[in-house]
């Protein structure tokens, strides 16, 4: 079997089954911890609004914090918006969810995809350059920041190569560029790249006991 | 069921498809290149066709830039060869038949002139001892 | 009327003396300080927690969001990096993930613990700014204030809580404000010709103050006298749980926590009061309002509110009846972090103002953005953090100074203290107002 | 014994420099060497003695010996009787029977150790009595003719890799060439059938200069098998516009775009289709509108549908992820209710 067979099959087969099993382990595990009942009178009831309203709102700081935080949060869009063009509207990835999904959807002309995706990777640099300067970012980071740092940045990387024909040929390109999406999936459960769900409850929690309180969080 | 004249046949000339790659312009800079090396250094190169990938049609677009030029040339060898200087002198295009008239090349050659245009020298050895053996037995007799 | 300028001073040199108070936890083995610590993180992580404490990305943008690291930019103080020993202990020992972890990290020692003291008592006053930036919706300060009291039990807090936290545990008391000395207060506000109904046996309303009003902010003791006696309501206060305070949440132990709440449950129930009014004290409403009914293991059988919005919604209804100050200022009004970000209120002191007819200029960071004054979490008492607090004090002096207003007026003890030592510090001279003593002098005949 | 050597016999026959330089131009195009080397070869194929070349025929189709016969330049009437001595080969030569038999038995003993041994079709392994020519198993006939090679050439896929007849379930239990002879030199000719002039080319080379030519890591000569098909495709500068052909009638058909989302194989394929192309240089499968099988590349049969995308992955069936997702919500389930089960210990046993 080569490498690319590997990667094309039972090497995206088991990334895959990692990485559900992954995230329902440690979605579950952490969503059934045992809950904090409130028994205080809360100030509002609309809980429920104000959770999802914080989903919202975290997404756009206020100006006070807005002031200061600028630059992470511009790159971080920068980085999620050209990393999702990249991932879900060049035409071979395309045809990738196709397999999987069965639905298609109109991609993106090579051109384009090619500049958001050195867009994506020159974030990413950047990201990386902070992270290893920044005292504060220095400070708190851990192996699995740069792990994930790592995993993410590679199959941008491999997928650059594949498309130039780059350092190997494509079929050897192409295996790597696959085996590293597996390598993010399945690193994806178990670092820190998990807040891609947990984003979602944990800014409606923080939404919706801050909301109880009156606070609009 | 529907019939055999139901179905809508439109003939196409597989000639000249409507439409166009892009793989005769590097061709061409590569030869603009190549006479540019002539010129200056004297450097001569030669051009394989079949290792380059040429889309349909390609070729004759390539030969209809490329044109015909003053000098058109036959060699009988082994099967026909045709080389013809294109109208960018220092251009020709050589093309190699074996002897069942199958074509075995299509070459590009940047020079002042064809190698193989020129008298080689064992055959002019050869030529010239047949001569001398025409002369000897002219003379004998 | 202002503070108490005599017993502030003393309060000041009673604070500089308090951890001599008080022996040094010793006889604690590495060991059984970690077995305590991680008892906490056991017992206080719920759901929510853990989904924070799944979902951190380290992205750094809640230092931005702490005094302590806008003031100092160390990053020792980026506020998820107080929380790291409960993070290690989760991912070892809670979360799903658990049996991997344990595999590739190490285990919480008692020397992280001690080398965390400072990061969660001296750096953090947990004032829940960190908690507003996140774009994780992480709640940072409430996972700070379990390592808060991980550390505590592991016996590494500091000298200065610790003392007034036995107090108040032992003795019902704080810095010496015992029902005696309250009784006293009282009795000379009676011969000054103010009525005061103490120790009712049923009272529609029960009042807290902060045992800090006995000694030093009489004022404001007074003005919530006279503005109960205004409204006409059937009042009182208990000498037998009078105090707002609860040291035991700032410092983190429990027990204390427990036993303080209990007794102010048991007063009101007592005399059938239908609403508890905290005075000005962010903790003391906290403690009662959000955490009271955990404590006492059902819904309280009262309503509590802090004093700031108790008064709002009596001048909404008509009772309270307040002029214009005499002379027309601008203020800036300062939200106590325990009260207003994580308390909840936020309209009514504005709308007492409103009715002050002054000018209320908002800081840039208003409302739930507030910056701290620096004081909170017990920082104030800490004299190891004193210039640790002066330097975090400066977010709060230059968003003060940048509104341009006359006056702060503030709604809490504890930040008004801060206040008053960081402008003696910082040689800054603007009047600091208690809310409650605006509107006390300011009544309506 | 061929004593003479190529030019010796050539010159004899009355052909010039001249034709020779031609002759030798138009192999150096084959052989994919620039024309420059032309001369080197001329020089080298003065001197070359004609080898003696024997062909065996195992599991096959005979489509390889078919594309030979179509190979355009030279014509296989120029290799044959010029260039190289094809003394045994069961479908071409008019020998049938024991006589065939013989045939091979004598090229083989006149020129022991120098002769080219040229094999088509895999051999079985399952069962000896799968595929036999005379009653010699193929595997018994390959290690004996083997033995007294100079190289051994595997044409086709079969021969190569195994190819069609190796496919899941390989029921003859099918190998290639390469799998039973170990001690001598194995050059892969692979293709389904492999492209006419790829096959003199490989035999020109051995014919010029005596040895084998490099050979990549699946034992291909990197000269016809050293880029791949996308690499040389014309209709590449499509590809990088990220302009497809969505069906084989739709205007992206008819504009002549590329056929990588209708399952072209063309970028993991290597093999010299996109230059040397078919039917006398007319076209190749791609330039005629279809996409490449990949029948160049190992186990080409087994690598799901032809017309499925390279992007795609073939990883199965969606089942697994059900129950990884149920077996992931359980582990959790179990982590969290353990874990409640520890708070709730500790909770009672604070005082």
């Amino acid at each position: 079997m080569s490498l690319l067979d590997f990667a094309r099959g039972p090497g995206l087969h088991w990334a895959f089954i990692i990485f559900v099993f992954g995230i329902c382990w440690r979605f579950v595990g952490t969503l059934l911890i045992a809950r904090r009942i409130k028994l205080s009178t809360p100030r509002r009831t609309d809980n429920w609004l104000m959770g999802l309203k914080a989903i919202e709102t975290r997404s756009w700081p206020v100006e006070e914090f807005h002031r200061v935080i600028r630059f992470q949060h511009y790159s971080g869009y920068i980085w999620h918006i050209s990393f999702f063009i990249v991932l879900f509207f060049f035409q071979p990835h395309i045809l990738f969810f196709k397999s999987i999904l069965g639905i298609s959807w109109p991609g993106l002309p090579n051109d384009v995809i090619l500049v958001v995706g050195a867009i994506a990777v020159a974030t990413l640099v950047a990201l990386l350059g902070r992270r290893l300067s920044h005292p504060v970012l220095r400070k708190i980071s851990n192996v699995d920041d740069y792990i994930s740092w790592l995993v993410t940045t590679l199959p941008l990387i491999t997928g650059f190569m594949a498309f130039a024909h780059v350092g190997g040929r494509y079929e050897t390109l192409l295996a790597l560029h696959i085996l590293s999406v597996e390598l993010l999936m399945v690193w994806f459960p178990f670092g820190k790249l998990i807040h891609a769900v947990l984003v979602v409850p944990s800014r409606f929690q923080i939404g919706a006991s801050f909301g109880r309180r009156g606070v609009r969080a | 069921m529907s019939k055999l004249d139901g179905i809508k046949v439109r003939v196409e000339d597989p000639t000249t498809p409507h439409w166009v790659t892009e793989n005769t312009r590097p061709l061409l800079h590569e030869i603009h290149h190549a006479l540019q090396r002539l010129l200056e250094a004297g450097e001569v190169k030669t051009i394989d066709l079949a290792s380059l990938p040429m889309g349909p049609a390609d070729e004759a677009r390539l030969l209809e830039i490329l044109g015909v030029g003053e000098v058109e040339a036959c060699i009988d060898a082994m099967g026909k060869s045709v080389i013809r200087e294109t109208r960018f002198p220092g251009v020709w295009f050589i093309e190699h038949f074996n002897t069942d008239d199958q074509p075995m090349g299509r070459l590009i050659d940047i020079t002042f002139i064809p190698t193989l245009l020129l008298s080689q020298t064992e055959d002019m050895r050869q030529g010239l001892a047949q001569l001398s053996l025409y002369l000897q037995t002219d003379d004998a007799a | 009327m202002s503070l108490n300028q005599e017993s502030f001073q003393e309060f000041r040199e009673v604070i500089r003396q308090l951890g001599e108070t008080v022996q040094p936890v010793e006889g604690l083995t590495d060991n059984e300080r970690v077995r305590r610590a991680k008892q906490v993180f056991l017992t206080r992580v719920h759901s929510a927690m853990a989904m924070d404490l799944e979902t951190c990305i380290h992205c750094g943008m809640c230092a931005e969001a702490c005094h302590f690291y806008a003031q100092t930019k160390n990053p020792k103080y980026t506020p998820i990096l107080k929380v790291e020993p409960l993070r290690q202990y989760y991912r070892r020992e809670l979360g799903p993930h658990r049996w991997l972890f344990k595999l590739v990290s190490r285990d919480i020692t008692a020397k992280m613990l001690e080398e965390w003291q400072e990061l969660v008592y001296d750096s953090c006053t947990e004032c829940g700014r960190c908690s507003m930036i996140c774009p994780m919706g992480i709640n940072v300060s409430a996972m700070i204030s379990v390592v808060r009291q991980a550390v505590a039990e592991a016996g590494y807090m500091p000298a200065e809580l610790r003392a007034v936290e036995k107090e108040q545990n032992e003795k019902g008391t704080t810095f010496g404000a015992g029902p005696n000395e309250l009784k006293a207060a009282l009795q000379k506000m009676r011969e000054d010709g103010v009525d005061v109904s103490i120790d009712k046996d049923k009272a529609d309303v029960m009042v807290l103050i902060s045992g800090f009003g006995i000694n030093i902010t009489q004022d404001a003791l007074l003005a919530t006298v006279k503005i109960m006696n205004h409204l006409g309501v059937n009042w009182t206060i208990r000498t037998d749980a009078y105090e707002c305070a609860h040291f035991g949440m700032l410092s983190g132990r429990e027990q204390t926590l427990r036993n303080s709440t209990q007794r102010v449950i048991n007063a009101a129930i007592s005399c059938g009061a239908k609403t508890v009014v905290t005075g000005e004290c962010g903790y003391g409403y906290t403690a009662l309002r959000w955490e009271g009914a955990r404590r006492y293991g059902k819904p309280l059988p009262f309503t509590v509110m802090s004093i700031s919005e108790f008064l709002g919604q009596q001048l909404q209804a008509g009772r309270l009846r307040v002029r214009k100050v005499p002379q027309q200022k601008s203020v800036t009004f300062h939200d106590p972090c325990k009260v207003g970000r994580i308390g909840g209120v936020f309209e009514e002191p504005r709308a007492l103002l409103n009715a002050l007819g002054v000018e209320l200029r908002e800081m840039a960071d208003p409302v739930q953005t507030n910056w701290c004054c620096g004081g909170g979490g017990g920082v104030f008492l800490n004299n190891r953090a004193a210039p640790l607090r002066q330097a975090a004090f400066e977010s709060k002096r230059s968003a003060v100074v940048e509104t341009g207003a006359e006056s702060v007026v503030v709604s809490c003890d504890s930040c008004r203290m801060t206040f008053e030592i960081g402008k003696a510090n910082a040689h800054w001279e603007i009047p600091i107002e208690s809310l409650v003593v605006l509107v006390g002098e300011n009544l309506a005949d | 014994m061929p004593s003479k050597t190529l030019g010796e016999s050539l010159f004899e026959r009355g052909v010039s420099r001249r034709g020779f330089l031609k002759y030798c131009t138009a192999l150096a195009s084959i052989m994919a060497l620039p024309p420059t080397a032309a001369s080197a070869i001329a020089a080298a194929l003065e001197k070359a003695k004609k080898p003696s070349v024997i062909w065996l025929e195992f599991q096959a189709c005979t489509g390889c010996t078919e594309s030979l016969t179509r190979s355009h330049a030279p014509t296989l009437e120029d290799l044959i009787f010029d260039s190289i001595s094809l003394d045994s080969h069961d479908t071409l030569q008019a020998a049938a029977g024991h006589g065939a038999e013989q045939a091979r038995e004598q090229a083989m003993k006149d020129n022991w150790g120098n002769y080219l041994l040229l094999v088509d079709g895999s051999v079985p392994l399952g069962n000896p009595g799968f595929s036999t020519i005379g009653g010699v198993s193929n595997l018994e006939m390959l290690q004996e003719t083997a033995k007294g090679a100079a190289a051994v050439i595997a044409i086709g896929t079969c021969a190569a890799y195994g190819g069609l007849p190796k496919a899941s379930p390989n029921p003859t239990g099918a190998v290639a060439v390469s799998d039973v002879i170990k001690d001598k030199p194995v050059i892969n000719i692979p293709g389904c059938p492999p492209v006419p002039v790829v096959i003199t080319g490989v035999l020109a080379h051995y014919l010029t200069f005596g040895t084998i030519p490099e050979l990549d890591l699946h034992g291909r000569p990197l000269a016809f098998y050293g880029q791949s098909i996308h690499d040389r495709c014309y209709r590449r500068p499509f590809y990088e516009k990220g302009r497809f052909a969505e069906s084989f009638d739709d205007e992206g058909a008819k504009e002549g775009w590329c056929l990588y989302k209708l399952g072209c194989k063309g970028p993991i394929t290597y093999n010299a289709c996109a230059t040397v192309k078919w039917n006398d240089g007319v076209s190749f499968p791609i330039e005629s509108g279809h996409p490449c099988l990949g029948c160049s590349e190992p186990d080409f049969w087994d690598k799901g549908s032809f017309y499925q995308a390279l992007a795609q992955g073939q990883w199965g069936s969606a089942a697994g992820l059900g129950t990884a997702a149920a077996v992931g919500i359980a582990a959790g389930a179990g982590a969290a209710l353990l874990a409640r089960r520890k708070q709730h210990q500790a909770r009672e046993e604070q005082p």
